[in-house]
């Protein structure tokens, strides 16, 4: 098979190229480290608590892509698929550092977690206060008992989002971490991918997919899933996303909830509005109240086809901070 | 008493790590499609990406010490693969130096004593245990069989870790991964060995040829 | 060859489900008309110069996503790549209007002039001001001298901005009209396909491109470019598209322009990066001043692969209805 | 004088429009491919949404008069088409309905008239000329046909334009389009005849054989 047709230079350059256009397309609000594969705000205020997130690349606009006013302030990047190595981590961490401590906010993954743990020891080694979020919504990574096993998927925003609020308003780490805390505890997605997507330098797609096949609950990398299965129709997919969802949290009557549907990279926005449409038929037949939809890009796992639905629920405070206009290249809001 | 002549001195030392650094770069693909199979496909490039990295790094600031040549290839490694494998691979080198601080030879004890602190840092960090199919299970019986060959000298402790840690790469065919990026595929990864296992398998088959070569 | 893989159910229903699914996705922001595929704004003032847009479904989120504070007032929503009917145009019209006349602004093409035409007609049958502004950025189209032959592609998000900008705020229909025919009189973009997407009640790919091949100036429903060519690099991609652009409006040294990187479907950010990394050398090397840039995904060709460029050469009263903070599904910021 | 065994009735005419309505469906997949080739690839499911609408309209509300039954035709078609083809085959029913208004038969002159106003009508909406590689070229020729077999009755002036059409559709497999989607290819529109001249023929070839056997 030929290799996935891409619009690149070398196949090794793309993530620092593609820095150097990310930081470009954000009109002077965000910077790169000078040595290091990190973005940070260029209008951090002068005090305040900071968020520093980051993972591998080639998620775009995930997690580089959300770096600006009320999102993260700054952003360590990986290799396409690998997590950051803790030097970035550590250099972005000491530049957004504002003496009010950090939070990092990143998906679980064991290569996160390691790189990230180890820059969090070099950080406290020199006395800065570091808390660590992870996030771990992909109910199909493991069972209930085991959410720390999960993997983050397109909760990620979500919990960027929140975080990002909190940590523009809220005077402590403490306060910050516990309002991150409570949003993760509250939010679960399921994933189902349609086609494979490629990892430019390797050119290879990441598994494959028999033409009438999908699998149900991948992971961001072409992590197996729950079930691989035929074909079928949208409303029997988001019934099945739908039903694995809910059961987890549990969801129930009266919930109001955030609502994310996120494209991995090649669906039309138009299948994931049809299948939009069958999850609030769902949701308004068990009594659950939708606050707020995003129906978009993300969360990409290069040009993968498939998508992923997010729910949070949420209350007054996860409200305030989730509704907050956000400024970046890959989340705006008024 | 060591054999002085199965020892390697700083300058041997840099060039097995450069030839091993080679050795690993040229089986990329090897390691791409191992982790294709039950990962998600960048464990070559990752790991090539950090022995390039060992490589510019011994060139640039040639070790002063066996200790600052093992640190040198851990550091690289650490900051350029990223992922599990930079901070697994970083930590197994940068740990497993210092106890070799002050040595002038590697000899059989201190490679088994740099493959003992090595794994510990490791498992402390990854936290994970033999059996999880990981590249703990090529690492721990290598350490163990290091141990046991130290004595017999480098050459033999470099041999029976490198047959060792090649048994261990077989022995996660038959494990369900528990942790890592192949987790849930649950039974699906049977039969297929854990890419970091084959990665150290690597690694030590390339020390041993160096040695038995040099 | 199997039928593109899409997340559907019955593929005659798209545009009707698709549409039920966008209402629900803002949130209450907007409303479907009970008897056409046509949206409204829930939120529309008492008195306004009203803006309607539309034409074909399947280029999601453009138009029917654009609805919203500062953008659209209302979207005629017409089938997969077809221009929306006389009946639905003319209905929209009657609901958006706000006694100060309508402007109606979409895409230059032959379906979407004539079903304008005579929903406007109509309209001033019944005692309405109406005025048409067509959106022709596609350099590839035709020559500098038949700019009134060319389609509208991503142009047209940068021309809903400052249409719903200057909507919002100037009194008079001429007033907002005049503001739109100097944006659109300012605007260029050229589009390359990397893969064709499909029409889904078809089924068919919309046109077939070599596994090697790419074609630059492609329109946006599959529609001949200027040329079809092996693939190459992003660089080389950008220079020769970025030639086209310039040079036809010319764009000079000194002149400041708003800079648009738009996603035909399932090209990676990561790749519309690597390209706009490029762009900002050549626009540098010319002395061009980049106002503001947008990369995303906003006219879509279903799961078509290729990317668009678009520059708008802007003076300050375009500068300032182009950034006006913007609240839609499709397009936000703050 | 007239042969009114060569006219159609109020529900002729509808019987006609309805079988004329299910041969254009029928032929969905020829009109979607020949859009294909040189336009966007939706002529075929656009004629069939106008058609599949009429039927729908004349059977919920039979047309009372033979105008009416054109007009709905070309509602229909101009609401549920949608695109160039909604508008310009829209048009063409709905205008070439008019002069036909208290009319209560449908003969060949009828018919040459309906073809004549309906072209105008398209002519003016559409602006374009023939020789431009539309419907235009298959309409402008059979309404000729028609102008011309007009007294030899309607079975004779339907069979010239089903004919004419025809050959309009060939003509323009040699035009350069210069307007609508396939304008941009130039020349290599060339060889492939047009979607909406072909609708046009077989709309006419579905009269003729519904004459032919009525
Ligand atoms: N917690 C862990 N402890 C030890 N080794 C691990 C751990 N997690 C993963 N690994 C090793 O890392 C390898 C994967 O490396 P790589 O593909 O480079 O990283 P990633 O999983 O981030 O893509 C696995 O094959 C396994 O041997
Ligand atoms: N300006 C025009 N005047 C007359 N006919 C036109 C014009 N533009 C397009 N057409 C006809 O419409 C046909 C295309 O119809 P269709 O595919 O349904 O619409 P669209 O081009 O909007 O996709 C063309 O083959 C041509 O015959
Ligand atoms: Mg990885
Ligand atoms: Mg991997
Ligand atoms: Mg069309
Ligand atoms: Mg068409």
């Amino acid at each position: 098979m030929a290799n996935p047709k891409k619009v690149l230079n070398d196949p090794k350059q793309v993530v620092a190229e593609m820095i150097d256009g990310l930081v470009l397309a954000n009109d002077g609000r965000v910077r790169k480290l000078p040595n290091h594969a990190a973005i940070v705000r260029t209008d951090l205020p002068d005090s305040k608590v900071a968020l520093l997130i980051g993972g591998g690349s080639g998620h775009e606009p995930l997690f580089h892509g959300f770096v600006g006013r009320n999102m993260g302030d700054g952003a360590a990047c990986g290799q396409v698929f690998a997590a950051p190595s803790p030097d970035i981590i550590y250099e972005a961490a000491k530049v957004v550092h504002r003496g009010k401590g950090i939070l990092f906010l990143y998906g679980n993954y064991a290569g996160d977690n390691m790189n990230f743990d180890i820059a969090a020891e070099m950080l406290e080694d020199d006395g800065i206060d570091v808390r660590t979020v992870r996030v771990t919504d992909d109910v199909a990574a493991a069972p209930p008992e085991r959410t720390h096993d999960r993997r983050g998927i397109a909760g990620d925003i979500y919990m960027i989002k929140i975080a990002g609020g909190a940590a523009s308003e809220l005077d402590t780490l403490d306060e910050v971490e516990r309002v991150a805390r409570k949003a993760v505890a509250n939010v679960r997605s399921i994933g189902v991918a349609v086609a494979a997507g490629s990892i430019p330098e390797t050119g290879k797609l990441t598994f494959e997919l028999a033409d009438d096949e999908i699998e149900i609950g991948m992971g961001a990398h072409g992590e197996a899933g729950v079930s691989r299965q035929k074909m079928k129709s949208a409303d029997a997919i988001a019934d099945e996303l739908m039903e694995k969802v809910l059961s987890d949290l549990p969801f129930r009557a009266g919930d109001e909830v955030a609502l994310m549907i996120n494209n991995l990279g090649a669906t039309t926005m138009m299948e994931m509005l049809i299948v939009n449409r069958r999850i609030r038929q769902i949701l308004d037949s068990q009594g659950i109240k939708v606050h707020r939809s995003d129906v978009g890009t993300w969360l990409t796992v290069q040009e993968m086809a498939g998508f992923s639905v997010t729910l949070m629920r949420l209350d007054d405070e996860l409200k305030r901070y989730l509704d907050m206009p956000a400024e970046s290249l890959g989340y705006s809001r008024m | 008493m060591p054999d002085m002549s199965d020892t390697l001195d700083l300058d041997a030392t840099i060039n097995m790590l450069k030839f091993v650094s080679r050795s690993v770069i040229d089986q990329t693909d090897l390691l791409t499609d191992a982790d294709l199979a039950i990962g998600d496909g960048d464990h070559g490039i990752g790991m090539r990406r950090g022995f390039e990295g060992a490589l510019e790094a011994m060139d640039a600031t040639p070790p002063d010490s066996i200790e600052n040549a093992l640190k040198t290839v851990g550091t690289a490694i650490m900051s350029k693969t990223g992922g599990a494998a930079g901070a697994i691979f970083g930590t197994l080198f940068r740990a497993g130096s210092k106890p070799l601080a002050g040595r002038d030879v590697l000899d059989g004890e201190g490679f088994a004593t740099f493959l003992d602190t090595g794994l510990e840092a490791v498992l402390k960090r990854g936290g994970v245990t033999e059996g999880q199919k990981t590249m703990i299970d090529a690492i721990a019986p290598a350490a163990r069989a290091a141990r046991r060959g130290a004595d017999a000298g480098l050459r033999q402790a470099i041999a029976a870790a490198a047959a060792a840690s090649q048994q261990g790469v077989e022995a996660t065919r038959d494990m369900i991964a528990t942790t890592g990026k192949a987790r849930s595929l649950g039974e699906r990864s049977l039969g297929h060995p854990d890419p970091g296992a084959i990665s150290v398998s690597l690694i030590l088959k390339a020390m041993q040829d160096f040695t038995a070569g040099a």
